[in-house]
This record gives C-alpha cells, sequence and structure tokens, in this order.
C-alpha cells in the first residue's frame, strides 16, 4: 500500500506562529513534511470559508495557529479565532461530518519552535491514523 | 372647473444637456413659458438614459415621461440618441405588450436653438397626458 | 477573448447548410447511444472533457458534471426530464473566465444541451460571459422538459411520465413555455456544433454537424456524413409550423390576462420578492442587480410620503419595477426557456409573460436571441434609419392653435 | 410591568380596531401587516398602510393572516436601513419576524426608533404553496380551531410545528392566540412595555377590562414540550455525515432562493456571488487532472455550510428558506438544528436582547479550551 502522507493546510499568524516555523526550520527540528503554510496577518483573518475551501479542495487536515491568547498583536485576532473554530466544529459535530475531528486551532508563540514541531508531529500523526479525508473524492459537492 | 382641467399631471422631462437643455436655455432666452408640472430632468446624453429610469417614474408617480435629445447626426456623442431610440423602442413595445399605454412616453428630437419646440412640446405633452388622465399605477398601492 | 476572435473561431454557423447526417445505432434508445459515442469521443480524445447532465447519488435530481472518466458517463442522462439549472448559465460559469493563459493546446470539452441552453450559451457569449472557442455545443431535438417541482415529487413517476410524452411527442405535462416552444430543434438556423436529431420519420437516430468544428469532429471519428435527412428536416418543419401557431394562440389569450394595469397587477400580487426568477434566469448575468442595489434603498421618509399619498405601500415596494425593470434588461436576449417559471415559488406564469414580451421586444428590435453568434446585440448597434415610429411627430402651429382656441 | 387588557371583540376585530384608532388618532402614521394586493384573484402582501379604512371590516389588511410571504424582519430592516424612522409606526408580526428584526438591528441594518412592535403568541403559518394554490381562505376555519386548543393545524410548516419561539419576546404589544378560548368573540393584549401602554393608552371604542395577567399559563408550557418533542423528531429527520449531506443536497438548482429570502443573509454580495467564485477555465482542467468529474457549479454542499458558517449564530428559525425552495429541500431543519448547537455553545439566543453582542463579535478571555490543541 502506498505510504500516506497527509495534506494539511495550516493557517499561521505571521506574528507568532510563522516565526516559531520559522525558527523551527532555522533550527532544523526535524517535522514531517506534511503542514502547507499559509500566512495570516492574524489567526481572527482566518474566515470559516477559508478552512471549507481547504477541505472541500482535498486537505486532509487543517490547522490554525496563532499567538497565545493575551500576545495577539492586534489584541484580540486569536480570541475571535476561537470562537469561529468552536462554532465550525460544532456545525461539524451537528451534521456529522468528520471534519470536525480533521480541524485543530493551537496557540503557538514566536519563540516556541519547539512546541511548533511538536504540534506538527501531533497532528500529522492523528491525521496519519485518520487516513486520507474522502471529500475530495466526491463527484456532486 | 371640468374634471380633465382639475388634473395636474406630474411629468418627467428627460433631457440631453447639449441640445434638449440647450432648447430650455433658449426658450428662457425668449421668455417663453412651459408647464410648471413639468419636471425637467437633464441627462448627458439621452443615450446614457436606462430604459428603468424611464420606466420608473411611471411606476413610482409620475404621469409622463419625454424625453428629449440632439436630431439624428447631432450627437455630441456621434450616435447617443440613435442608441436612446432603439431603447425607447424597447420601452413602448413592453409597455405595448402588457397594456400599461406606452402613449406616457414621448420621444421627440429638440435642437439647442429650437426653443419654441421645446416649450411645444412641454405644452403639447402635458395636454396629451392630461387628455389621458392619470396614470392608473400612481394610484395603485401593489405596485 | 475579443469579438472578433470569437467571430472568427465560430464563424456564421449558418453558412453549413443541413442536409445530411450520419447515422448512429440507437437500439437501446437516444440516451444510450449517445451516452455510447460521447464514451468514444473521450476514448479516442476527440473531447478531452464532456459537460453533461449526471443523476445525482439520491436519485431525484440531475447536475451538469464536468466529466473526464468514461466510466461516470454511466449515470449521464444526456435527455433528462427537468432542466433543474439551466445550462447556458453552466457554460457561462465554466467558461466566463475564458481561456487563462491562452494556452495553446486548450481541452476540447463537449457540451451536451438543450436547444434553449444552446441558445442562452450563445447570448451569454454575445455578452462575454462565456467562450465558445474549443466547448462544443452539442444540442438534441428536445421533447420539453417537466416542471421541476412535478418530478422532484415523486422522481420515478416523473421519469415514467416524461418517457411516454416524448415518446409520443405529447408536449402536456411539460414546462407551459415548453408547450409553446417552436425552437426545440436546429432549424431554421443550426445553434450547435452538433445536433442529434431524434425525430426522423423512420425512427433513426442522426448526428447532424452545425458548423465547420461540428464536421471535423466527425471526420476525427471516422463516421462520414451521408445519411440524408430530408425525412427529419421535413418533421421538424411541421411541427414547429405547428408549435408557432400554438405559441402564437397562447400568446394571445395570455395577453387577455396580463394586458392592462389592474389585470397585470393581479398576476404579480402572490410575488414574494424573493428575485428567484433573476436568480435562474440566464441571460440574469450581472453580479450586482440593480433591484438589489442601492438606488433601490430609500430614507423612511421616502416610503412614508409614498404611503400616505396612495393610503399604503406594498412593502417591498417594486415588485412591478423588478418585473419590467429586469425584463427592459433581458427581454431582448431572453430565450424563453422557463427556467425562471419553475423556480417560482408562488407559481406565477412569469416565463410566460416574458415569452410573450420577448417575442415582441425582439421583433420590434428585427432580432431573435440565441440564432447567430455573429450578429450584434440590439442594443449595442443601431440604424441611422429605423423605428420611426417611436418619434413623436411635432406639430409647429400647437401653440398658436391653442391660443386661437383660447 | 405587563398588564393585561381583555376586550369582549373577537381577536380579528380587536386588532383591526386597535390599528384604525392608531392610525387615526394619528398616533402611529402607518401599520406594517399584511393585506391583500391585486383584485379578487390577488395575493397577499407586507404592506405599510396609512389609510384607517385598510382596517375597517372590509378593509384589505390581513393583520392575523397565518401566512408569511416574507420575513417581515427583512422588510423592517429595509424600512430603517438608511436611517430611522422619524415619525411611529406600528408593525404587526410574529415572534420569528421579530427575533430577526433584533438580529438584524445589531447588526446595524436597521433601527428600532419610533416602531411599535406588534406580536403574538404564534400558531404558526401555512407553506407559500397554500398561499400559491389558493386554498389559505378555506383553511382558515380549522386554523383558528386548533390555535384555540393550543395545537397546530398538521398543514402548517413543518418548521413552525417544531418551533418553541412562539412567545414573543421584546414585542410592544402581544396579541394572546395560542390556546385562548373564544376568539370569535374576546381577545386578550397584553402590554409588556411603557411604549405600548402609552400607545394604547386611552384609545376610544376599547371597552377594556384590565386584567393582569402572566403568558406563562399551564397550557403554553404543555404547548413548549409538544413542540420540543416535535423539533427533536424533525431534527432526527437530518440526514448526516458528508453523504446525507449530498443526497439532500444533490437536487440543490444553485438558485441561492434561501439565501435571498434569510432575513439574516444582508450582506448586498454574497462571498458566492463574488468573484471568489469564478474560475478560469484552468481551474476546471486542473481539477479534472486529479478526479474525474465534477459539478458545475460545484457549490452546492459548500454554499450551504458556508452560509450556515456565516449565519447560523443569528438563524432565528423562520423557516422562509425552505418554503422558497424549488427543489423541496428541508434547508431550514438543518439551519434550524446546527443553529441550535451553535448558540447552545455560545449561551446565545438571536433576538432575545437587543443590548447583547452576536456571539462572533465579542469573546469571553477564558473559554471553550476544548477547541484549543
Amino acid at each position: 500500500m502506498e505510504e500516506f502522507t497527509p495534506n494539511i493546510v495550516g493557517f499561521l499568524c505571521n506574528w507568532c506562529t510563522y516565526a516559531a516555523a520559522d525558527s523551527a526550520g532555522v533550527s532544523r527540528f526535524e517535522t514531517p513534511p506534511s503542514v502547507n503554510v499559509v500566512r495570516m496577518m492574524c489567526s481572527g483573518r482566518v474566515d470559516p470559508l477559508f478552512v471549507l475551501t481547504a477541505f472541500l479542495r482535498g486537505a486532509d487536515g487543517v490547522l490554525i495557529s496563532g499567538c497565545w491568547p493575551g500576545q495577539c498583536h492586534y489584541q484580540k485576532g486569536n480570541l475571535h479565532a476561537r470562537r469561529r473554530t468552536a462554532m465550525l466544529k460544532s456545525i461539524f459535530d451537528t451534521l456529522g461530518l468528520e471534519m470536525a475531528d480533521r480541524f485543530r486551532l493551537s496557540w503557538v508563540s514566536a519563540s516556541e519552535a519547539p512546541r511548533w514541531a511538536r504540534v506538527v508531529d501531533e497532528f500529522t500523526e492523528h491525521i496519519e491514523q485518520l487516513g486520507p479525508s474522502s471529500v475530495y473524492e466526491e463527484l456532486f459537492l | 372647473m371640468s374634471e380633465e382641467r382639475s388634473f395636474e399631471p406630474k411629468i418627467i422631462y428627460f433631457m440631453c444637456s447639449w441640445c434638449g437643455s440647450g432648447g430650455s436655455e433658449t426658450a428662457a432666452a425668449h421668455h417663453l413659458q412651459y408647464p410648471e408640472n413639468v419636471i425637467p430632468s437633464r441627462v448627458n446624453c439621452t443615450g446614457a438614459l436606462p430604459a428603468v429610469h424611464i420606466v420608473r417614474p411611471l411606476i413610482e408617480g409620475a404621469d409622463g415621461v419625454v424625453i428629449s435629445g440632439c436630431h439624428p447626426g447631432d450627437c455630441h456623442y456621434n450616435d447617443g440618441n440613435f442608441r436612446a431610440r432603439r431603447r425607447v423602442a424597447l420601452v413602448k413595445s413592453l409597455l405595448d405588450t402588457l397594456g400599461l399605454e406606452s402613449e406616457r412616453v414621448w420621444f421627440r428630437y429638440v435642437a439647442h436653438g429650437e426653443g419654441r419646440r421645446f416649450v411645444d412640446t412641454a405644452a403639447e405633452f402635458n395636454d396629451h397626458i392630461k387628455k389621458l388622465g392619470p396614470n392608473p399605477l400612481k394610484t395603485r398601492s401593489d405596485t | 477573448m475579443s469579438d472578433t476572435d470569437t467571430a472568427k473561431c465560430k464563424g456564421n454557423r449558418q453558412a453549413q447548410t443541413v442536409g445530411s447526417g450520419t447515422a448512429l445505432p440507437a437500439e437501446d434508445g437516444v440516451e444510450a447511444a449517445l451516452v455510447g459515442w460521447l464514451k468514444q469521443t473521450l476514448d479516442k480524445r476527440v473531447f478531452d472533457a464532456v459537460l453533461v447532465p449526471v443523476e445525482v447519488p439520491a436519485g431525484d435530481s440531475f447536475a451538469y458534471l464536468l466529466l473526464r472518466d468514461p466510466a461516470i458517463l454511466d449515470n449521464a442522462s444526456p435527455l433528462p426530464p427537468v432542466m433543474p439549472i439551466q445550462g447556458g448559465k453552466v457554460i457561462s460559469r465554466l467558461t466566463m473566465r475564458g481561456n487563462g493563459n491562452q494556452q495553446p493546446e486548450a481541452a476540447r470539452i463537449a457540451a451536451v444541451v438543450r436547444p434553449c441552453e444552446a441558445r442562452a450559451a450563445v447570448e451569454l457569449a454575445k455578452l462575454q460571459q462565456a467562450h465558445l472557442d474549443n466547448l462544443y455545443l452539442i444540442t438534441i431535438d428536445c421533447p420539453g422538459v417537466l416542471p421541476l417541482s412535478d418530478y422532484i415529487e415523486d422522481p420515478a413517476a416523473g421519469a415514467a411520465r416524461f418517457a411516454q410524452a416524448a415518446a409520443q411527442r405529447d408536449r402536456s405535462p411539460m414546462r407551459p413555455t415548453c408547450q409553446m416552444c417552436n425552437h426545440f430543434s436546429m432549424l431554421p438556423a443550426p445553434i450547435s456544433d452538433l445536433h442529434v436529431a431524434t425525430l426522423c420519420s423512420d425512427g433513426t437516430l442522426s448526428i447532424v454537424p452545425g458548423s465547420p468544428e461540428g464536421a471535423r469532429v466527425l471526420e476525427e471519428m471516422d463516421m462520414p456524413v451521408e445519411t440524408s435527412l430530408d425525412g427529419w428536416a421535413a418533421q421538424v418543419e411541421a411541427m414547429e409550423q405547428a408549435q408557432t401557431e400554438r405559441r402564437q394562440q397562447a400568446h394571445a389569450e395570455l395577453r387577455q390576462t396580463v394586458a392592462g394595469a389592474d389585470r397585470l397587477l393581479d398576476v404579480f400580487s402572490s410575488c414574494i420578492n424573493c428575485h428567484n426568477c433573476q436568480r435562474v434566469c440566464p441571460i440574469c448575468y450581472c453580479r450586482q442587480c440593480y433591484f438589489e442595489s442601492d438606488a433601490l434603498k430609500l430614507p423612511p421618509e421616502n416610503y412614508m410620503a409614498r404611503a400616505e399619498r396612495k393610503g399604503a405601500l406594498r412593502f417591498s415596494p417594486d415588485t412591478l419595477l423588478f418585473h419590467i425593470g429586469r425584463a427592459l434588461h433581458m427581454i431582448l436576449s431572453c430565450v424563453s426557456c422557463g427556467a425562471c417559471e419553475d423556480a417560482c415559488p408562488m407559481d406565477i406564469p412569469v416565463g410566460q409573460v416574458f415569452s410573450l414580451l420577448a417575442d415582441r421586444a425582439q421583433e420590434t428590435l428585427g432580432y431573435v436571441a440565441g440564432e447567430r453568434l455573429d450578429e450584434a446585440l440590439p442594443l449595442v448597434t443601431y440604424e441611422m434609419e429605423e423605428l420611426g415610429h417611436v418619434e413623436q411627430p411635432y406639430v409647429a402651429i400647437y401653440r398658436e392653435q391653442e391660443v386661437q382656441d383660447a | 410591568m405587563r398588564k393585561g387588557l381583555r376586550f369582549n371583540k373577537g381577536a380579528e376585530e380587536t386588532v383591526r380596531e386597535l390599528l384604525r384608532s392608531l392610525l387615526e388618532s394619528a398616533r402611529v402614521s402607518g401599520v406594517l401587516t399584511l393585506g391583500r394586493t391585486g383584485g379578487a384573484d390577488g395575493g397577499v402582501a407586507y404592506s405599510l398602510f396609512t389609510d384607517p379604512d385598510a382596517f375597517g371590516t372590509d378593509g384589505v389588511a390581513l393583520p392575523l393572516l397565518p401566512f408569511m410571504p416574507a420575513n417581515a424582519g427583512g422588510l423592517l430592516s429595509r424600512l430603517t436601513l438608511k436611517r430611522p424612522l422619524s415619525e411611529p409606526i406600528a408593525a404587526v408580526v410574529r415572534p420569528c419576524e421579530l427575533r430577526a428584526f433584533i438580529e438584524l438591528v445589531k447588526l446595524n441594518q436597521g433601527s428600532l426608533d419610533n416602531i411599535l412592535l406588534i406580536s403574538s403568541t404564534c400558531g404558526g403559518v401555512y407553506p407559500l404553496d397554500v398561499g400559491a394554490n389558493g386554498s389559505l381562505q378555506e383553511r382558515l376555519p380549522q386554523y383558528w380551531e386548533a390555535v384555540e386548543q393550543g395545537e397546530l393545524d398538521d398543514d402548517v410548516r413543518s418548521t413552525c410545528r417544531a418551533c418553541g419561539s412562539f412567545v414573543p419576546e421584546n414585542a410592544d404589544i402581544t396579541i394572546a392566540l395560542l390556546g385562548e378560548t373564544d376568539l370569535e368573540a374576546q381577545c386578550t393584549l397584553y402590554l409588556n412595555t411603557e411604549k405600548g401602554a402609552t400607545f394604547v393608552d386611552g384609545l376610544e371604542g376599547a371597552e377594556e377590562t384590565p386584567m393582569p395577567g402572566d403568558l406563562e399559563t399551564e397550557l403554553i408550557q404543555r404547548v413548549y414540550s409538544q413542540r420540543a418533542a416535535c423539533q427533536d423528531a424533525l431534527f432526527a429527520e437530518v440526514d448526516v455525515g458528508l453523504k446525507g449531506l449530498i443526497d439532500t443536497f444533490g437536487r440543490c438548482i444553485s438558485c441561492q432562493a434561501c439565501k435571498t429570502v434569510c432575513p439574516i443573509c444582508y450582506c448586498r454580495l454574497c462571498y458566492f456571488d463574488s468573484q471568489d467564485c469564478e474560475r478560469p477555465l484552468e481551474f476546471y482542467q486542473g481539477e479534472l487532472k486529479r478526479k474525474g468529474g465534477l459539478r458545475v457549479p460545484s457549490d452546492t454542499v459548500f454554499f450551504q455550510l458556508g452560509r450556515l458558517a456565516h449565519m447560523s449564530a443569528s438563524c432565528v428559525g423562520c423557516g422562509m428558506c425552505t418554503d422558497v425552495c424549488p427543489a423541496d429541500i428541508p434547508v431550514s431543519t438543518i439551519f434550524s438544528k446546527v443553529g441550535a448547537s451553535v448558540q447552545a455553545l455560545f449561551d446565545y439566543q438571536p433576538g432575545r436582547d437587543v443590548e447583547e453582542e452576536p456571539p462572533l463579535r465579542t469573546f469571553e478571555a477564558e473559554e471553550l479550551a476544548q477547541v484549543v490543541m
């Protein structure tokens, strides 16, 4: 059987997680090559439609990552992101869509390169266990 | 006073800014008068007047709409008046088919110098609409 | 892609004479024959992809799929009993942005649509909302479609009713606009690249080229164009004549029920202002409709003043303005497909009224929507000498006469 | 400070007289309510009435007709979108329409100023089909009979039968209908606010018998539990999972009528009509390299999920979306179900309180830890 490399779309905040991911690369932390990074100005900029688009165009997982509460460059964008994430998960749950389990929010600050590596490891492993998403194969979406 | 006299129609006069309203200026220079209930509305060119703007007053409260642009060949933008003519033809065809009195829309060329023609058009259209009576859509609350 | 390019690619379709076609074995019916043929075109790479209605998984309707995998064609239904979405709109959606970077080897796509959908596509191409180069329109002699609500109530019964009516050439269960349709085939002017003639008197099935491009496709498929179509043409002509009479009669009757302010307002009195007729109309392509724009959002004083003048003001206050205004915007390109009426939740005969308006307006301006790709849209062109009846003759002595009267 | 007023007249007559006297005494300049349009075979639409005669016995106004040709919340929003009303009007609306209007006011799409809000304990409305086929009038006797018993007629919309928010909140005046005996001969109005009381105070022709009361009667409690059971049953019908959604929305014709009639979907240009959803042909060719085929236009499930993400927190469950759907998709059931879960998540009820921020506009510093990795 062909080995499955998850295709994860990561929406990373420019100020914290993106910097952490950058720093993780510079520090040569080994992470699976599973996350396709989309750099956002703030995790609060991630419209739920971005997440839906990623899933419907074939992502196996979606990860939003921003600054820790209280550290948002724009003061509260990440707290809005948390509410949106909760809402979207609730929608997925109610409609019995497995996207609920393939969608994560995490806080990783600029200095936490090891934490970023751990988040990627963990989430990749989780998606590997779930297997590829079946959404993309549907013809009639 | 007869019934017909007591009815003062509300009329919108769309005129192009070069000829139609030029005509109204010439009329003013000659102290020619036209009925007060004819409301002038200037558009850059009759070719720039959307068909919807001809119909909208008729539905929302006017009794008649008259449109004046330059004579054929005189349009400041070369062909705006020809385009306007097609649009008016479309409006009239639609109103005719729906039985909505297409004679409440008039289209007549008026040149800048034709002040007399301008006031005559306003007066003639005013009398014409008075004869037609009020626009039935004007009083309907359910348009 | 400019106007001239479009014209160059697809030329003047009328130049192609319709005399003969190529026979297609049709033992298992029209749909199976056509699906089999489409599979061959995909296998031979004559077409890279096919746009065709396919039954949805729940089996209760059809949706347009763009597909390259011949296996999916097994569920395809080139002649479905309903028209859930107007094919012209689908073609526009697919090709409106053109072919991005003008790849030399652009995919060749076959679009299997009904004649009214093809005509809408042609209108949309003229309106720069679709690009038909590399898109091959394939039409079929159309028996009409059932109203969507009738079909969805019981899809199985609907399919059976449709099949029976189509076989008997009975249009009575179809949409009202289909009942009076006189453009159900490709005569007198070919509107598509290929046309599937099902109305042959001997029950055979033929593919007729409607354009040089279509003819080339048949060449590539090694299908000689040699079957005479005289029988089919005579049949279609007779049916079109009968349908035209029917249409004129229906329109005359319809005019009796809509003409005049009172009757017109009666017809549209139950409108709920959902604007769904506009949403499903293939020709209404504007991203932002005038009737949903700020031009109609007025301060409360305006509404109150109008209400006070009339004693009441229907709210939303622009029902008639919407319908007449929409007609002004699109009626010259209206193909009378009836999608509007199908989508109306209040069963207003809006499709019939618009087909009446369209026939009269297009006649006034000497235009037939969707017939020729190389003909200019009526409102972007003009003649120096025309439409004299629109102009109000000036009576020079008018003022003097009135002075004398007084 | 709720105050009851009993009238020894039928409900229809009481409301008509109330509205007429409000107009005649110039306490309001207009009344927004349902009325007949067109001639004898005409339809029903909301109108802004200024002529008191509309509320006479033969008048065209139909304030209590169980029919919803549009969500009046959206209409009130349109009326007050540019600026607040400068003169008072009364609006007779159903509880869900009132909730929609309150939500729209919160979303800066209207203003409550100068509007006297009159609502009723709601017995549901008939689907639009009933209005379209002209059988609305003949159903009225059975409708009112059912309402008097606190029941719902079998033919009212399924959304209404499962609606647990039939007692209006934020109304200035509530007309008690559900479970009231003898609506032909008597009627009770509840004045919920100071404003409601002021408007009605000392109106001529109103034989008043003050009757302090509370709407939370035993019968109303029973209706709550009946409707909750009905709602559970309806929500259980939703076909979940991706396959379920594709089955449900497979017959969607992409007309987006659900969005057009939704009072909460107020955006002038919806994302799904925007350029983002238009793709060059290359995009479709690229997709075809990865899969055998794709639906065009391809945004049925995506559209519905996206719309849920945008408005489910404010969904008032009015049922307009199901009502207009040309493909008979139970849109409103899905939206109510998802709406209920999202609203429960934030302990938010749309239309409950005009001061309450919509949940996605605000946040708590400490909350929802469960969604963070």
